[in-house]
């Protein structure tokens, strides 16, 4: 623990809140996320604990409606799309890349300030009153018939798009411009590939989002019909316009979640990972592959016979480089010497729960079965066997395993295996039972449901509770760390990243002298003396 | 004052972008049915090549400034062709 | 590591600097252009619905003031490049008369805009307020009507920024005309232009349908 | 009401339901594989290369390009047979029926309303006949909901503004589920219904037994009086406006020279929205009833048109 580290470089509230340092507004990002990460799990915890009865008692049909509308948009916009690109992105790409800071650092604190607008103005509309059109604003009832605090709330997610936009402006330029010398992007960490290709998406995609939104916000508060079939609109042009952004927006959330898997298997296998040219261009094919497959979410709504033919077919195309990564991702364990720490566990539950969310994928993907699962609990389970199982579990190995990098403490190994597997557990009993919901044709959103599906209610209700706690422990244990636990060195892993080459917690300007990189990444094993790339 | 000239390139493509203005104004009066708008999209994109070029000196940049520039509109295309597939072919 | 004075320390050289900042503003066009596409999209789709309506609806706007409007703006567009080209401490004065001219253009675009507004206002085109229009082509009319208010709104918004940043640019470079203005200078002509091309696109696809009817 | 077909392991009760219950059993089984295969690999190889197993590590794969290859084109084969499989079953699914017996189905803010041509309405309930198709035309008032029977794998969104045509058939008499699929609002939850399949025998009796006042044309008929559609369209009257009878399921040519068909979306449009297809050789003189006619009384309307078009309705 150096002295003079960016964290006790200043002490005051303007330091902290005028900082324009990379690695002080990951932090600002952190505290905020934890925030809303809360309370969108608090309004699952009581979905949840809602479900348990076939009928209501917990809470009102209304109430019901504008807790799973609150748990949608806050976890979608205001936790899955901002956690690993702003906290741990930002924190680490500068230090990956050898450069001192992102290339527009003030753009950086704007786009944490527009965030915590953004998050302000939404959670207003929340407490205020709520928002009853789940997280998806469907018109005509988002527009015509709610009553609730609309178009508050989209202007609260309206600014915080901006935020993502800034975000990805930012890393794509940082990424071009100021990489050390000798950094080829072959010789990129392939965080920074995802990353990248994340940082497309935010940027080609959000802007879309923003328009429609501004459409709802002019329909409902103009009195204007644009999606209102009265005057001849059409609500299918809102679904187009919102899925265009909403299919890529979860691209936006797996890929960073991916690409911190890459740098984990590769770290705790001490070997490099297999096939590095697929992994880092299967980024990118997703990324753009990801613009051409919302249509999957219309099969029932009346789009035409064609396009559902060709969204169809383009979402089992977008299904082939995910599945290269995953057989890349089991390949580099081939021959590793492998060491089961808590960022391994996560990153192994990773594989295997987004395996079964994509394989899901493919369900809802193929025409005739969708007909059959859109809008039950199958698409439900299956999109937070993406989120939860994939990205937040990527979230929590990334976590640990740049811990002693971002605090300059070590976190107490036994109790983070025993939460990554409380964690892989509750999850699994909470999201399985959904697959059979939905198979049996149990609708999503249903605040009361017939008796013969309680069962697997009662289950899943169960295993929230247990994930709900399992999810409070790294905030016990990873605090603990943060007063009472052991300094750490520059380099615990003992991994060749950049990143690990300067002291933990890094120094304001990160890096003594300019470093310069003449490796391709991974290179684990000295012995092995300078592995080839394998193509 | 110092002898500031404004550089021919620009004055040239700001009388070219005058003139195609003009085009487009009295072709869209001529009854050319459907071709109007084809007409009048194709000289609204001349006249956008020309501010790229010219004034936003796309012409003196390396491939990677008109990737990002060309970024941009084939997303665009990608938001419109797989936006009206669905609208052009219900039945 | 070299003085932070001429350009920030996470960049090697000057060069280095306007570099970046340029391919930064080439994300933020690409932004725009998706912002715009979004309301594009909007505009075919009803369109190819509602073909006749839209014919109608395009010859109820105001083509001379259309016209006006592109032409100062390309020629607001050719004296921002101008006021590029002439930044420097010598040609000082004339880059700022330039800058000037381009704002004073731009206003006159805004006040054109609102007297177009005035006008359909008076014709009962807004809707929302007393629109009314023929009733064969009413609900495709108003559906234009829409996207030309939309449209043309978040235009001059975006118009209001730019004319904003040269007017704090033109202050700028009028104290002292360094390397930094500089680059902020490219930076906000590169908007500028991107504004007069979303305007190229909106002029094309607002005033020009339906005349040869 | 006894819920025959409940849980997940019965099979659909109609034609497709068990095709589409094949396709969940294939996309099962490759799913089963992929994941199989994974686990195996991974377990095998976090207990072999286990850090603390000294076993041999050298001479690591070098080219990756073979193994590339071949897991991606197995995996693109697959998804293309997934693709091709599930694609031919939706056309199935969703190709326009022919007009069998039609039942007019209106989605309205927390319930469904059914109307069958005999004049007979429920409400949240479908009596059908077994082994018959059956052509549902579906049309929201207010909201998109959508007609979900979790026992014919079957679901469509009902979009307000037109009307959606749905085809179902049921192998197996028995009672089962309705819901609604698309978030509605506040009772999305209790727009849940039932639809009964019966024998034809009991269907015909439940049919009578509903000793309706009168059949959907007539009370169309009546309508078409009260609203003034005879004023100007019929057979008396000095106004020039196209004659109806005869008209359903005929082409009409337009005044912008294209032809249309005269099927239930074009009657609905001409009475809602008059001026958007005009008949060729008259005037645009009808006002718009947008407003002043529900989706119900456009349902009798449409059946009195098709009654008077000369066409078994």
């Amino acid at each position: 623990m150096n002295e003079d580290n960016y964290l006790n470089a200043g002490y005051s509230l303007r330091s902290w809140f005028f900082t324009t340092d990379h690695k002080r507004i990951a932090i600002l990002y952190f505290a905020s996320l934890i925030v809303f990460f809360l309370i969108g799990g608090a309004a699952a915890t009581a979905i949840r604990i809602e479900l348990v009865t076939p009928q209501a008692d917990l809470v009102s049909s209304d109430m019901y409606n504008r807790l799973f509308t609150m748990h949608g948009i806050i976890m979608v916009w205001f936790f899955l799309i901002p956690s690993i690109p702003n906290t741990l992105g930002n924190f680490i790409v500068p230090l990956m890349i050898g450069a001192r800071d992102l290339a527009f650092p003030r753009l950086n604190l704007l786009s944490w300030y527009l965030f915590m607008l953004g998050g302000g103005v939404t959670l207003f509309a929340i407490f205020a009153g709520g928002v009853d059109t789940g997280w998806t604003f469907y018109t005509p009832f988002s527009t015509l018939y709610s009553n609730s605090y609309v178009a508050v709330a989209v202007t609260g997610v309206f600014i915080a798009g901006f935020s993502s936009i800034l975000t990805g402006l930012n890393f794509i330029v940082t990424i071009h411009r100021l990489r050390a010398p000798g950094l080829t992007w072959y010789r990129l960490p392939l965080f920074l590939w995802s990353l990248y290709a994340t940082s497309v998406i935010l940027v080609l995609a959000t802007p879309v989002l923003a328009m429609t939104l501004v459409l709802i916000v002019v329909e409902r508060v103009l009195g204007v019909g644009i999606f209102d079939p009265k005057i001849g609109g059409d609500p299918l042009l809102f679904q187009h316009l919102f899925w265009f952004y909403s299919h890529p927006a979860v691209y936006i959330m797996i890929l960073p979640g991916m690409g911190v898997i890459n740098e984990l298997i590769s770290c705790f296998s001490r070997k490099q990972v297999f096939g590095y040219k697929f992994v880092a261009w299967a980024s990118l094919a997703i990324a753009a592959l990801g613009f051409l497959v919302w249509g999957h979410h219309m099969f029932v709504s009346g789009q035409s016979l064609l396009a559902s033919l060709v969204f169809s077919f383009m979402s089992f195309m977008v299904a082939v480089p995910s599945a290269i990564k995953v057989f890349n991702w089991t390949a580099t364990l081939h021959k590793g010497s492998i060491r089961f720490d808590a960022p391994m566990l996560y990153a192994l539950g990773f594989i295997g729960l987004f395996t079964i969310g994509g394989l899901t994928g493919l369900f809802l993907a193929c025409l005739a079965y969708d007909v059959h699962a859109t809008d039950t609990y199958f698409v439900v389970a299956h999109f937070h066997y993406i989120m939860v199982g994939g990205m937040v579990t990527a979230y929590f190995g990334g976590l640990h395993y740049w811990w002693p990098k971002i605090t300059g403490r070590l976190y107490s190994e036994y109790w983070a295996r025993t939460a990554a597997v409380l964690i892989f557990f509750g999850f699994n009993l909470t999201f399985f039972p959904q697959f059979i919901l939905g198979a049996e044709g149990m609708p999503r959103r249903y605040h009361v449901y017939p008796p013969e599906f309680q069962v697997w209610n009662v289950l899943s209700s169960g295993g929230a509770v247990i994930l709900a706690i399992a999810y409070l422990m790294p905030l016990v244990y990873l605090g603990y760390s943060l007063f009472f636990g052991r300094r750490a060195p520059a380099n615990p892993w003992d991994a060749p990243g950049l990143e690990w080459q300067t002291p933990s917690p890094p120094p304001e300007y990160n890096f003594d002298t300019q470093p310069v990189v003449t490796r391709p990444p991974y290179q684990y094993s000295p012995d092995f003396a300078a592995e080839p790339q394998n193509a | 004052m110092t002898r500031w000239r404004p550089p021919l390139p620009l004055v040239a493509a700001w009388l070219v972008l005058l003139a195609l203005l003009a085009t487009t104004v009295t072709l869209a009066y001529r009854p050319l049915g459907s071709f109007n708008v084809v007409v009048a999209l194709a000289i609204g994109t001349l006249k956008a090549a020309t501010v790229a070029a010219v004034f936003m000196e796309l012409r003196h940049r390396g491939p990677r400034t008109l990737l990002f520039a060309g970024a941009g509109l084939f997303w665009l295309g990608i938001l419109l062709w797989l936006g009206t597939m669905d609208f052009l072919t219900r039945t | 590591m070299p003085d932070v004075e001429a350009f920030a320390p996470q960049y090697a050289s000057i060069r280095h600097r306007d570099e970046t900042a340029e391919l930064g503003m080439w994300v933020f066009i690409a932004t725009e252009v998706l912002l715009f596409g979004g309301l594009m999209l909007g505009y075919i789709v009803y369109r190819h619905a509602y073909p006749t309506a839209f014919a109608a609806a395009g010859r109820h706007t105001d083509i001379v003031i259309g016209t006006a409007n592109t032409a100062i703006l390309l020629t607001s567009s050719f004296l921002v490049a101008c006021a590029v080209d002439a930044f420097a401490a010598e040609t000082r004065k004339i880059c700022i008369t330039l800058l000037s001219g381009a704002i004073l253009l731009g206003l006159i675009f805004i006040v054109l805009k609102g007297i177009e507004y005035s006008d359909e206002y008076r014709e009962h085109l807004v809707p929302g307020i007393n629109f009314s229009f023929e009733p064969a082509n009413a609900d495709g009319a108003q559906l234009f009507f829409v996207f030309y208010f939309v449209a043309t709104s978040v235009h001059a918004v975006h118009m209001l920024v730019g004319i904003g940043l040269l007017a704090v640019l033109a202050r700028l470079t009028y104290r002292s005309p360094d390397s930094r203005h500089r680059a902020a200078l490219h930076s906000a002509a590169l908007y500028w232009h991107f504004v007069d091309v979303v305007w190229i696109f909106l002029f094309a696809l607002i005033y020009l349908p339906g005349r040869s009817t | 009401m006894r819920h025959e077909w409940t849980s997940f392991w019965h099979s659909g009760v109609s034609p497709h339901g068990r095709d589409v219950d094949m396709l969940f059993g294939g996309l099962l089984l490759a799913s089963a594989l992929v994941l199989g295969l994974l686990f195996f690999l991974l377990t095998l190889f976090c207990i072999r290369y286990r850090v603390s197993n000294a076993v041999d590590r050298d001479h690591r794969i070098r080219k990756s390009w073979h193994w590339e290859v071949t897991w991606t084109a197995a995996s693109l084969l697959g998804f293309l047979a997934l693709f091709v499989w599930g694609a031919s079953i939706y056309l199935d699914i969703f190709r326009t029926p022919p007009d069998e017996l039609s039942v007019f189905v209106v989605a309205k803010q927390w319930m469904w309303k059914v109307q069958h041509t005999g004049g007979q309405s429920e409400i949240n309930a479908l009596h059908i006949p077994v082994n018959r198709p059956i052509r549902l035309v579906m049309a929201s008032q207010d909201v998109i909901h959508s007609f979900f029977i979790p026992a014919l794998r079957l679901k469509h969104d009902v979009v307000p503004g037109r009307y959606q045509d749905l085809e179902i058939t049921a192998e197996r008499s028995g009672h089962y589920h309705l819901f609604c699929a698309e978030y509605c609002g506040t009772e999305h939850s209790g727009m849940t219904g039932e639809i009964v399949a019966m024998e034809a025998a009991d269907y015909a009796g439940w049919l009578a037994q509903q000793s309706p006042s009168a059949s959907l044309a007539q009370e169309g008929g009546a309508l078409f009086r009260e609203l003034g559609c005879s004023g100007c369209h019929g057979t008396g009257s000095k106004v020039h406006a196209p004659a109806l009878e005869g008209l359903y399921g005929n082409p009409v040519p337009l005044s912008d020279g294209s032809m249309v068909t005269a099927d239930d979306k074009y009657i609905r449009d001409s009475i809602l929205l008059p001026r958007s297809q005009i008949a060729a050789g008259y005037e645009p003189l009808m006002p718009s009833f947008e407003g002043k006619v529900s989706e119900d009384q456009l349902l009798r309307l449409v059946a009195y048109i098709k009654s008077i078009g000369g066409h078994r309705s």
